[in-house]
C-alpha cells in the first residue's frame, strides 16, 4: 500500500503529522517512538518573542473534548531556531513551523525568520487561535484582513504558506478562498471552537481566560464538514484535522477531501497514537477498498456519482 | 524511561470519605523507584475523557503500586468502579520527584494536606531507609477525611489536623509546624495551594514542594501546566509541572 | 427550595423545558411521565403548510453528540393546532411553539396563527435550522435580516417572541443584541453546529441531507460560552440549551446566563431525563450552595468579584 | 407500556461470524409477546454514545429476551463485551410488531436476511402455536455467516441461500422463494432493502415487511425514522418506523 503523499514542501511518506501545540517541539514524543515514522511534524506556534501565555488553569476537559487557553506560550522564534530545530534536524520528517502573532508586522517577521531556516519545510499560518486578546482569531475570522496577512507573509517567504483556518465563522468556503486568492499554498483546517466550561464550586470559568479552544473527538463532524466542502471550492490541498483518534477517522478526513490529517488532542490520551495510527491505516484502506491514499482523497464528492 | 502499560488492578478499597486506595501491578511498576513521580491514568473506556487523571504514587511493593485517589468528578468515579483482575491503562512514571537520594540522618518534616498525603508516604519510606528522623503533619477537613495515620506512625511521630477539630488538633497544618520546625533539618510537602503558601511561608528551613496544575499531555509538550519561576533572572521564567516537577524547591516557584 | 421561574409568558415551576424538535408534540413521552412535572414543553417547528422534511437516513451518531437533518418535517400549523395542541391543553404547563419558515411572509404566517391559539404561551422564532435549503440558517447569520423577520413577528404576534440562535456566526453577541433591539422577548440558545459524517463504506455522508446539525454534549462548551457572553450583553432572558444531559449541566447554564434550560438530545438516550433532572437539581443547588434558581442565574460574570 | 429497564445479561456467545447472541433477564420481558418488535438499547458508559441501537426480539423464553446482533460499529462491538451479570438498560418493547394473532392454520413463508432473521424466530414459534404450517427462507453472505438454521428447521422446512454459494443454495433468498410462494398463503420479511425490495416485488400474495431505518428516539418523537406511504391519498403521507412500524403490510409503503 502507497502511504506517500505529496503537499507543497512536504514530500510525505504517510499522511499522518501531528497537530500544532500538541506537540511541543517534538522532542517529548520523540522519547516514545522514533519521529522518522511521521509523515511530518508541525511544531508548536512562534512568535516575535518569547510569551508566557495565559495564567493556569489552561486546560479543561469536555465531554468527548477539551478547552484548552494556553496562549500561544513559547520562547520565541529566534531561541526556537536555535534551540529546537536542531534537534529535530536528527529526522529526516518534513517539518511545518506554526507561525503566530499580534500584528501582521510581527507574523512577517516570524514567517521570514524561520523561512531562513534549513530544518523547515512549510509555514502554517495561525489565524485562528482564539487564546489571545490580539491578533490570531481576528485575522481568521475577517476574510480580507486574512487574505492581506497572507499577501504579507507570502512575500516575505520563501517557503510554501498553509493558512490554519478557524470554524468560529458562518461562512467558511470565503475565508477559504481569500486566503487561496492571497496566495496561499495550502490550508489546514480546522483549529479550535471557542468553548467555556464554569466550575460549579466557585462559579465561574475554569480556565483563567474564561474561554477556551474547544478540540477532540467532539469537534470531529464540524471539521469534517467544512473540509467537505471547502475542498470542492479551492485548488490547494487540505491539511485535515479535529478530532482524529485513529485510522478509520483519518480515512473519514481523506474521503470529505483533506490530502494530510493531523492529530491534535488524541497524543495526550495516547502518546503513541500517530504511530499507530500510521501502522494501522493499510488495512483500513484496505478494508474499504481503497489502494493509495490519493484515491480516497475527496471520494465523498469526487468521482462519486450521487 | 516513561511507560505506556495497562497495569492491573490488584484492589480497590475505600479507605476514607469519598475517599480509595488501589492497587495496581505491572512490570512499569519497577521503574518507580522515586516518591513524589505520579501515574498518568486513562479513564472511561472510548475517547468520552480525552484527558488522563494525574495520580501520584502512594506506594510501591514489589511489581504493585498503590494510589490514593479522591472521588472529584467523572474520572475517579469512574476509577471507583473497576474491579480487580480488570485493567488500566497508565503512563508512567511521570515528573521528577522528591530528590530523597542524597539525604541521610536529618531531621525531616512531611506535612501532607488532603490528597496531598500519600506520595509523602513513600518518601516517607525512602528516607527512613536512609536513617532519616521522619516527623509527619497531616491536615484534613475533618474526622471522615482521615487516612494512613497509622501508616506514617510507623515512620516516626505523627500529627493531625483538622479544620473542624473533629480529629486531632482543631485548625491547619501550620498551628503545628509552628511548633516543630526548629527541631527539623528540612520539609517536604504536598497538598493544596494555599496550604502550600502558608508552609513555605512560615518554615525558614530548605523544603521542597510538590504542585498540583490541570494537565494535558503529562510529559511536557502541551505547555498546560506551567508555574512561574520567582527567579527574575531565570532564563524562562517558567517551569512545567509535570516534567520539571511537580517537585521543586521551596520559593523557587511561585504558587498561585 | 424554589425552583421557580418567571419568562415573558412563561410561569414556570421549575426551569426545565424539552426542547424543540426532540419531544415531537409531547404525547410520546407523556406516556412515560406526566408532563405537568415540567416547566415549559418547546414543541416541534411548525410552518405554513405539511412538510415531509428530508429523505432518510436522517440522523447519525458522533463522539457525545449525534447529527440530524429532519428537515422541519410536521403537519402545517392548522394541522398542529388542530390535532396536535388540544392534547397538550390537558396539562397546566405552558407550551412555547416553534415557528419555521422560508420567507418573511410564511414566519409571520405561522407566528399570527399561533398567537390566535389559546394553549400557546409563547413562540420560538427557530432562525437557526441548518437542514433545510431556504430560510431557516439564512436568517441566523445575518443580523439585518434577523432583526427585519424579529420585527415581522412582532407585528403580528401577540405571544412574547424568544429567537432561537444558531451557533453557526464569528459574532453571536451582535446577533442578539440585534434581535432584542428589534423587540424580541427572549432569546434561546443554541441551536445546533453544522456538521457531517461520511459513511467509510460507501465514502458518501450517512445523512441524505449530507450536512445535519450537531446536538449533544459535544456541544455543551460552545452553548455555554455563548451564553457566557450574550447574557452579560442583553437585558432579556434566555433559554439555554445544548447537551444538558444532568442537573449539574443545568446549573452551569444557568450560572452561565440562562433562565431556563432546555433538554434535546438526551430525551433520546433517557426518555425520563426531564423529570429526573428536575428532581435532582435541589439537591444539586444545595451541594454547591444556592437557594434558588434565580440566585444561580449569571454567577459566572455577575456579582462575582474576579 | 414501554418500560425502561436495567435489565440482566444472562450469556453472551459467539454464534456466527461477528454475530452474537445475548439472553437478557428482567420485568420487562414480559411485555414482549409481540414478534417484531424491537429493544432499544443503551451502550457505552456516559454519554459518548447518545443514541440507542434498536435491535429486535428473536425469542422470549419465560423472563428472558434473546437478541441475535452483528456486530458493526461501537455500540454493538461495547455490547460483546458485556458479561453475565451485568446490567444493560433497555427501552422495550418498541414498535407494533408482526400481526400473528389472528393468523391460523395457514401456509406461512418466512424471509429472512443476515441480521433480518432473528425476528422472524420468535413470529415463527408463535404462528407455529396457531397451527400454521411454516417454511423458512434464509439468506446470507456466506457459510461463516449463517445461524439459527437449525432453530427454524425444528419449525418446519428451512431452505437457506449464501451469495456466494459456500453454504445451501448459491445466489438469493429470491431463488428459493420463486418456486415456494405458489403454496403459501401469506409471508412476513426482514431483511435489508434490496432484499424486502426483491422479495415485495417477486411474491403476488398477502405479505408484511420489517424495516430497518437509523433512529433517534425510537418512540415517534423525532421523526429520524419515517418512510413515504405508497397510496397518494394517504393524509399523512409517512409513517414512522419506531412507532407506526417497523413492520407494514407489503406494498403499503415505500422502500428506500
Ligand atoms: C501531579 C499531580 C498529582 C496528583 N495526585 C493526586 C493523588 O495522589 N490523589 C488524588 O486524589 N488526587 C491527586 N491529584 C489531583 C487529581 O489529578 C484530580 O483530583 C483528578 O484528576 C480529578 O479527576 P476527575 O475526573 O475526578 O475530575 P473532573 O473534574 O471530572 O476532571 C476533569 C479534568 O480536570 C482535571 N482536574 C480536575 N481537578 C484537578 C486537580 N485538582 N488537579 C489536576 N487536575 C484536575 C482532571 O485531571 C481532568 O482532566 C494530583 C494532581 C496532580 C497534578
Ligand atoms: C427496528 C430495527 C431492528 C433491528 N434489529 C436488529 C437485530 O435484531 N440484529 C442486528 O444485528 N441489527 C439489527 N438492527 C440494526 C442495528 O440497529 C444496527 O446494526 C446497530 O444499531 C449498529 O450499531 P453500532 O453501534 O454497532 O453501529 P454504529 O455505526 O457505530 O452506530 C452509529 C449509529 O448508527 C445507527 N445505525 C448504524 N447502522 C444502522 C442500521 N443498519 N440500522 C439502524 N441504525 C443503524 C446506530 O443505531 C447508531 O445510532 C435493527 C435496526 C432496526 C431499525
Ligand atoms: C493544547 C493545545 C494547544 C494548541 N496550540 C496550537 C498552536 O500553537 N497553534 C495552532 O495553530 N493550533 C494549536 N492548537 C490547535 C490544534 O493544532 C488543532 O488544530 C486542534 O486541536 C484540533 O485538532 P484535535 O482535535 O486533533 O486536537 C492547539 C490545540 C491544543 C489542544
Ligand atoms: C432531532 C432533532 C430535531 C430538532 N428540531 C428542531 C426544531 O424543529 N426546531 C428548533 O428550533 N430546534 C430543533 N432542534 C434543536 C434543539 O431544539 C436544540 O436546540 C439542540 O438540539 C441543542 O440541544 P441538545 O444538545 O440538548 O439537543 C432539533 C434537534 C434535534 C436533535
Ligand atoms: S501537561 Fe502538557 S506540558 Fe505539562
Ligand atoms: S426514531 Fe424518533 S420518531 Fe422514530
Amino acid at each position: 500500500m502507497k502511504l506517500a503523499v505529496n503537499l507543497p514542501g512536504l514530500a510525505m511518506k504517510n499522511p499522518i503529522l501531528p497537530a500544532s501545540g500538541c506537540f511541543g517541539f517534538g522532542k517529548e514524543y520523540g522519547a516514545f517512538y522514533d519521529l522518522n515514522k511521521l509523515g511530518a511534524i508541525t511544531i508548536k506556534a512562534a512568535t516575535e518573542t518569547a510569551r508566557y501565555g495565559n495564567p493556569t488553569p489552561r486546560v479543561a476537559e469536555t465531554s468527548s473534548g477539551m478547552l484548552n487557553a494556553i496562549g500561544l506560550q513559547n520562547p520565541g522564534v529566534d531561541s526556537i531556531m536555535e534551540e529546537e530545530l536542531p534537534y529535530l534536524a536528527n529526522f529526516e520528517t518534513p517539518i511545518i513551523a506554526n507561525v503566530a502573532g499580534s500584528s501582521e508586522e510581527e507574523y512577517a517577521f516570524v514567517a521570514e525568520k524561520l523561512s531562513q531556516s534549513p530544518y523547515v519545510h512549510a509555514l502554517e499560518l495561525n489565524i485562528s487561535c482564539p487564546n489571545v486578546k490580539e491578533g490570531g482569531i481576528q485575522f481568521g475570522t475577517d476574510p480580507t484582513l486574512a487574505a492581506s496577512l497572507t499577501k504579507q507573509v507570502k512575500a516575505v517567504s520563501s517557503l510554501p504558506v498553509y493558512v490554519k483556518l478557524s470554524p468560529n465563522t458562518a461562512n467558511i468556503v470565503g475565508m477559504a478562498k481569500a486566503v487561496e486568492e492571497a496566495g496561499a499554498d495550502g490550508l489546514s483546517m480546522i483549529n479550535t471552537l471557542v468553548g467555556m466550561r464554569l466550575d460549579l464550586m466557585t462559579g465561574k470559568p475554569i480556565l483563567s481566560n474564561k474561554t477556551g479552544g474547544l478540540s477532540g473527538p467532539a469537534i470531529k463532524p464540524v471539521a469534517i464538514r467544512m473540509i467537505h466542502e471547502v475542498s470542492q471550492a479551492v485548488n490547494i490541498p487540505i491539511i485535515g484535522m479535529g478530532g482524529v483518534t485513529n485510522a478509520e477517522d483519518v480515512l473519514e478526513f481523506l474521503l470529505a477531501g483533506a490530502s494530510a490529517v493531523a492529530v491534535g488532542t488524541a497524543n495526550f490520551r495516547n502518546p503513541f497514537v500517530c504511530p499507530e495510527i500510521i501502522e494501522a491505516l493499510p488495512g483500513v484502506l484496505e478494508r474499504y477498498g481503497y489502494d493509495s491514499i490519493e484515491s480516497c482523497i475527496g471520494r465523498s464528492w469526487n468521482h462519486v456519482s450521487n | 524511561m516513561i511507560h505506556q502499560e495497562a497495569v492491573t488492578v490488584m484492589s480497590n478499597k475505600q479507605i476514607a470519605e469519598a475517599t480509595f486506595e488501589v492497587e495496581l501491578k505491572g512490570a512499569c511498576v519497577e521503574a518507580m523507584t522515586t516518591p513524589g513521580q505520579f501515574v498518568h491514568v486513562q479513564t472511561g473506556g472510548g475517547w468520552e475523557h480525552v484527558l488522563r487523571r494525574p495520580l501520584s504514587i502512594a506506594n510501591v511493593e514489589d511489581d504493585v503500586v498503590s494510589i490514593v485517589y479522591k472521588v472529584i468528578g467523572q474520572g475517579t468515579e469512574w476509577l471507583t468502579n473497576q474491579k480487580p483482575g480488570q485493567m488500566i491503562n497508565v503512563l508512567a512514571p511521570l515528573g521528577n520527584g522528591f530528590p530523597y537520594e542524597a539525604i541521610h540522618n536529618k531531621r525531616i518534616l512531611l506535612i501532607g494536606g488532603g490528597v496531598g498525603v500519600p506520595p509523602l508516604y513513600y518518601l516517607g519510606k525512602k528516607l527512613q531507609e536512609r536513617g532519616n528522623e521522619i516527623t509527619t503533619v497531616l491536615g484534613f477537613q475533618h474526622k471522615a477525611a482521615v487516612f494512613y495515620e497509622e501508616k506514617f506512625q510507623s515512620l516516626g511521630n505523627c500529627y493531625v489536623a483538622t479544620n473542624d477539630g473533629s480529629y486531632g488538633t482543631k485548625g491547619f497544618v501550620t498551628d503545628i509546624t509552628k511548633e516543630l520546625y526548629p527541631n527539623m533539618d528540612h520539609y517536604f510537602t504536598c497538598g493544596p495551594t494555599p496550604m502550600l503558601q502558608a508552609v513555605t511561608k512560615q518554615l525558614p528551613i530548605p523544603g521542597h514542594v510538590s504542585l498540583e496544575e490541570r494537565m494535558g499531555c503529562g510529559v511536557g509538550a502541551c505547555f498546560a501546566c506551567v508555574c512561574k519561576t520567582t527567579d527574575a533572572h531565570d532564563p524562562k521564567g517558567y517551569r512545567k509541572i509535570c516534567q520539571d516537577g511537580p517537585v521543586f524547591e521551596a520559593n523557587k516557584v511561585v504558587l498561585t
